[in-house]
């Protein structure tokens, strides 16, 4: 085996912001591989495979899924940036707010919580405000590396699982991912 | 559907279109005249023009639209205007607009819906000796002052 | 005889010489003195900010700021003069209650050689006949009864004239060129879109003596064997508008222009087209394909538009001040213009100074004098005791001179040198308050809205690049965004369709040269 | 027809008199990147994306529109030219709002195949987010100007081929956009004739057939090339 096992696992973490959790789903979807994954990783903070609600110190990779659309998202980044020795754009989200940005050319929140929470309502319509509870909608959904620089990006809406085992393999191996071609870096 | 044009009410024209022989090289002096006889490019006007010209609807007004001067609405009854040529710019222009937006409520750009004022900026007046110019309606600023330029908006009839 | 001469160009007439003039005529008709007194509308007499300008013959006498109300005063002085003494030179016992006297030994004055601008002033541009005691179409004459249009052409080559509307192309081989293409249906264009702001040379010039330019027009059209021609000018000029018309009217009345001049078989008619507010329609495809009717969009070249011009014929496209250099030429001869100016750079240049310049107007002065000559010497530098920081040319597509470079010579290549170009002429003074990084974002911002949205580069670079401007104008920028602004700076200029994107870039770039501690401090911490 | 001698990246080409570079190029098997292009429309030479280096030329040509000539050296592929190529497609992803999930064409766009030949994994630029609008007045087809990246093919389609001439660019800079008729609703023009043809030419998912999902749009604009050597043909024909 190659450096790694004889040093400590892989510290990993996966991050969800906004998004749909499909890049995450995507990441379930190698299956077996997965079993292969788990003794050469320590996943110390995921959405899907951790109960630590607290970032952790010390990560070696993260895959960071979604947009920045609301004030949790904002601060989380920044505390996954300091912590984190790469940070992995993880899916068209990340990388270009895809979906969560389509509310973009709506210049601010309050066309998408009205429609959301007024005109859709079924009853007690109104605007979601609990201060310290709810986040706060940020006036854009932006992507990752427009807010802290980014290591790597992993396109795809969502990224195929062989993609994502390739990047994770390369990682593994102590390698930069070769990130071209269709199978690497297609939107969508 | 579109409404068919009515050649009656842009009688003017005529000899505006004979004097160019109905060239469609001729499109936008045409659009010129018929801006100032009917003070706007109405779609009706536009399809007039058209007509007359034998043109596609889609090339004349792909034609006008990009010009500055052309304008597919009425005019403001106030007409607010900064230079902001160079001259003007590095002499007070910023500070103009930021007065006009205040004093008339509007965004540089932009023509209140009821079309009382429309607040606009040009690109040189090719007068920059006295620089900082403001134009409203067709009274010019010269070396205008915010000041000056507030009492005046004040004194715009309503 | 006394003459009065009241300039009648757009900068006095904003600051009342209409009103001057008016009372003049009045005090003049009830003095009963209009055969003594003559009183002329005239084009620009020089320097603008001190408007309106009266100008006093036989004297030459130039007085500044003079109000209606001293017209009564200075008419009875003339009056007084012209009983009393059949010598015309006594000094004038007359002083304006406002305004003044200016001292013509200035340098604003003395430092001036006027070949373009010779008649400018002089004469009352409506006045066809005034044009004519002067010479006007008497070059064309000669040219039409004695030379070959090959001789016409060589001479301008020999002159070393080259286009003044910013690039520098040298006029006698472009006309070479468009007398070589084949077919006797030929164009000649005056490109009057003046759009540079802060320029206003051509304007000046089209509303002092528009005849002028016609013929200058007139001789190329001999030249190069063209038929037809057009003037392109700006809809903002409506008074040169108003006297090109009324000079195009009169010079066919006067068999100037239109079928068989003077007699001979040629014959050139022109047409006037008025642009509708888009700058990139100075740029040559783009000015023709408005002259068309169409979409003022630039188009790849070559062909260029000497092969392939208007209605796809062979055209001859020059500036104002081009044309209006044409005359002379051939009036006194390519090597007494070629004596005047540099080596490189040939004749005079006028120019507009505007600015934070205590004396500003037009000026023309031989090629190859020096900016500081041109800013600090006849401009007598920034008022209010403020220092020269730089000095702006060539407007969107031009840079700044840093005021420790004013020594430059004003020819095309050391201005280009200095990262900046000769422009159309216009020249825009600043001082120590001036920020620098706020005009080169007001450069990008005017760019980006006068891009013709053809071509990506242009369209969509100069967006993100008057972005990245004031994204550092906000104090939110990091030395990650200043190496972006250079490096997309560079790639909208490399790859442009036109002249428009490929120069877009450049005032920001200048200022980055000279200025770029302006840029750094307003960068965020690391 | 006389054959000119040319090198592309080093390698000898031979290509008739009057071919451009772009053809000679993709007949020696180079290729050159495209999208306002489309053999059988006139050329615009706008997006930049076939700039090249020329041995000699100071300055970058497009090779849609630069003809061959004798000795002629050309690079199409330098690092510079790389670098611009990637810098033209992000400035169409950051300038729209190209969101290849959820667009008709994914899979069959010209833009996304466009973005991984350049390597574009993410966009260096900002996303500017513009406001546009969506058409679907037409019965069969839709217009969206979130995708539209103005090359201009259905502008040309339309007037050059069809002859209806129902599209155009209206206004200017960072503002132009397609317009039908009086920049009108489409379905409420009359000269279209529904033929489609811009629905086939159109590099993305702007223009598209009502009813096509995500994904669903699979159009082939070179089927334009073989329709008009088809009517050229007849018209020859006796």
């Amino acid at each position: 085996m190659s450096q790694l096992a004889k040093q400590p696992k892989l510290r990993l973490a996966t991050v969800w912001l906004a998004g749909c959790s499909g890049c995450h789903m995507s990441f379930l979807d190698l299956d077996e591989w997965l079993i292969e994954l788990a003794p050469r990783i320590e996943m110390v903070f995921s959405p899907i495979a951790s109960d630590t609600k607290t970032y952790p110190e010390d990560v070696d990779v993260a895959l960071v899924e979604g947009g920045v659309g609301n004030s949790d998202n904002l601060a989380l980044i920044h505390q996954v940036r300091q912590r984190t020795r790469l940070l992995v754009s993880f899916g068209d989200c990340a990388i270009t707010a895809n979906v969560p940005g389509l509310r973009n050319p709506l210049a601010g929140p309050a066309a998408v919580l009205d429609r959301s929470y007024l005109e859709l309502a079924d009853g007690s319509a109104q605007w979601p405000h609990a201060p310290g509870l709810v986040p706060e909608l940020l006036e854009r959904v932006l992507p990752v590396h427009e807010l802290v620089p980014v290591d790597l990006f992993l396109p795809g809406c969502p990224p195929p699982a062989e993609r994502i085992r390739a990047v994770l393999d390369a990682l593994l191996r102590g390698e930069q991912p070769l990130m071209e071609g269709p199978e690497m870096i297609r939107f969508g | 559907m579109p409404v068919p044009s009515k050649p009656e009410s842009f009688m003017a024209l005529e000899a505006i279109f004979l004097r160019h022989h109905r060239s469609p090289d001729s499109l936008i002096e045409i659009l010129h005249h018929s801006q100032k006889f009917y003070s706007y490019l109405s779609d009706d006007l536009l399809r007039h023009v058209a007509a007359r010209l034998q043109l596609p609807l889609s090339l004349v007004k792909g034609t006008a639209s990009f010009y500055h001067l052309f304008r597919f609405q009425p005019p403001a009854r106030h007409r607010c205007v900064v230079c902001t040529g160079t001259a003007c710019q590095i002499q007070g222009a910023p500070a103009l607009i930021a007065a006009m937006e205040e004093g008339l409520g509007l965004k540089l750009g932009a023509r209140r819906g009821d079309g009382w004022a429309s607040l606009s900026e040009v690109r040189c007046l090719g007068t920059c000796s006295d620089s900082p110019l403001v134009q409203i309606d067709d009274s010019i600023g010269r070396q205008q002052t915010v000041a000056g330029l507030r009492r005046w908006l004040q004194e715009l009839e309503p | 005889m006394s003459g009065l001469r009241c300039c009648a160009s757009a900068g006095c007439l904003a600051r009342g010489s209409g009103a001057l003039m008016g009372a003049l005529e009045t005090a003049i008709s009830r003095g009963q003195l209009g055969d003594q007194i003559q009183l002329r509308p005239v084009g620009c007499l020089g320097p603008c900010s001190q408007g309106p300008l009266l100008a006093l013959d036989p004297d030459g006498d130039l007085y500044a700021g003079v109000d209606p109300q001293d017209a009564e005063t200075l008419v009875a002085a003339l009056a007084r003069r012209l009983h009393q003494s059949s010598d015309q030179a006594t000094p004038l016992e007359w002083a304006p209650a406002r305004g003044e006297r200016l001292d013509l030994r200035a340098p604003f004055f003395q430092r001036q050689r006027r070949i373009v601008l010779e008649h400018c002033g002089l004469i009352d541009p409506t006045d066809l006949e005034q044009a004519i005691a002067v010479g006007a179409y008497g070059q064309l004459e000669r040219v039409l009864q004695g030379w070959s249009p090959e001789q016409v052409v060589t001479e301008l080559q020999r002159s070393g004239l080259r286009g003044r509307g910013g690039a520098g192309y040298p006029t006698g081989l472009k006309w070479a060129t468009v007398a070589r293409m084949p077919g006797a249906r030929k164009v000649v264009v005056c490109n009057a879109d003046e759009g540079d702001p802060g320029a206003f040379m051509d304007r000046a010039v089209l509303e002092g003596d528009p005849h002028r330019v016609l013929e200058g027009m007139v001789i190329a059209a001999y030249a190069v064997g063209a038929d037809h021609g057009f003037i392109y000018i700006r809809a903002e000029y409506e008074l040169a508008i108003e006297r090109l018309r009324l000079a195009i009217e009169q010079a066919v009345d006067r068999g100037r222009l239109g079928a068989a001049l003077f007699g001979t078989g040629f014959g050139f008619t022109l047409e006037l087209r008025v642009g509708a507010g888009a700058y990139v329609c100075g740029e040559e495809t783009a000015l023709i394909a408005s002259i068309e009717g169409k979409r003022g969009t630039p188009r790849p070249r070559p062909p260029y538009p000497a092969e392939l011009g208007v209605g796809g014929r062979p055209t001859l496209i020059n500036n104002v001040e081009t044309f209006a250099n044409v005359a002379p030429i051939l009036r006194e001869g390519a090597d007494w213009f070629a004596a005047i100016g540099t080596a490189g750079s040939s004749g005079t240049k006028v120019f507009s100074l505007t600015g934070h310049v205590r004396r500003g107007g037009l000026v023309e002065v031989p090629m190859g004098t020096s900016l500081a000559t041109v800013v600090l010497d006849m401009g007598e530098g920034s008022p209010h005791g403020s220092a020269v920081k730089a000095v702006q040319t060539g407007g969107p597509s031009g840079g700044c001179v840093p005021a420790d470079r004013l020594d430059t010579p004003l020819d095309y290549e050391s201005l280009q040198a200095l990262g900046t170009i000769m422009g159309s002429g216009g020249m825009v003074v600043l001082d120590q308050s001036t920020d620098m990084v706020a005009l080169a974002a007001y450069f990008m911002a005017f760019c980006r809205e006068e891009s013709c949205g053809k071509c990506v580069p242009c369209r969509a670079g100069t967006v993100q690049l008057h972005g990245l401007l004031k994204k550092i104008l906000a104090g939110q920028a990091s030395q990650a965004d200043l190496d972006q602004l250079e490096t997309l700076g560079a790639m909208v200029m490399d790859t442009s369709l036109c002249g428009l994107g490929q120069s877009a870039p450049k005032p920001m770039l200048s200022t980055l040269r000279y200025f770029r501690g302006d840029y750094l401090a307003r960068l965020e911490a690391p | 027809m006389s054959v000119r001698t040319l090198r592309i990246d080093g390698r000898d080409v031979a290509s008739a008199d009057g071919a451009t570079v772009l053809e000679a190029a993709r007949d020696a098997g180079v290729a050159i990147p495209t999208l306002c292009h489309l053999e059988g429309l006139s050329p615009v030479a706008a997006c930049r994306l076939c700039l090249v280096e020329i041995e000699g030329s100071g300055k970058l040509q497009p090779a849609c529109i630069t003809p061959v000539s004798e000795g002629l050296v050309v690079h199409t592929a330098t690092p510079r030219l790389r670098e611009i190529r990637r810098t033209v497609i992000e400035l169409l992803f950051t300038e729209g709002n190209h969101v290849c999930a959820v667009c008709v064409a994914n899979g069959h766009c010209e833009l996304q195949d466009r973005a991984v030949e350049v390597g574009m994994d993410h966009a260096r630029l900002p996303y500017r987010f513009p406001d546009r609008p969506v058409d679907l007045s037409h019965p069969r087809f839709g217009l969206d100007h979130n995708r539209c990246i103005l090359c201009s093919r259905c502008v040309r389609v339309c007037d050059e081929v069809e002859g209806a001439h129902v599209w155009d660019v209206a206004w200017r800079g960072e503002h132009c956009r397609i317009i039908a008729g009086l920049d009108q609703p489409w379905g409420t023009v009359d000269a279209c004739t529904d033929c489609g043809k811009c629905v086939m030419v159109c590099p993305t998912g702007a223009l598209f057939h009502k009813g096509d999902s995500e994904g669903e749009k699979h159009e082939d604009p070179s089927r334009l090339a073989a329709l008009q050597r088809a009517r050229h043909s007849r018209q020859e024909a006796p």
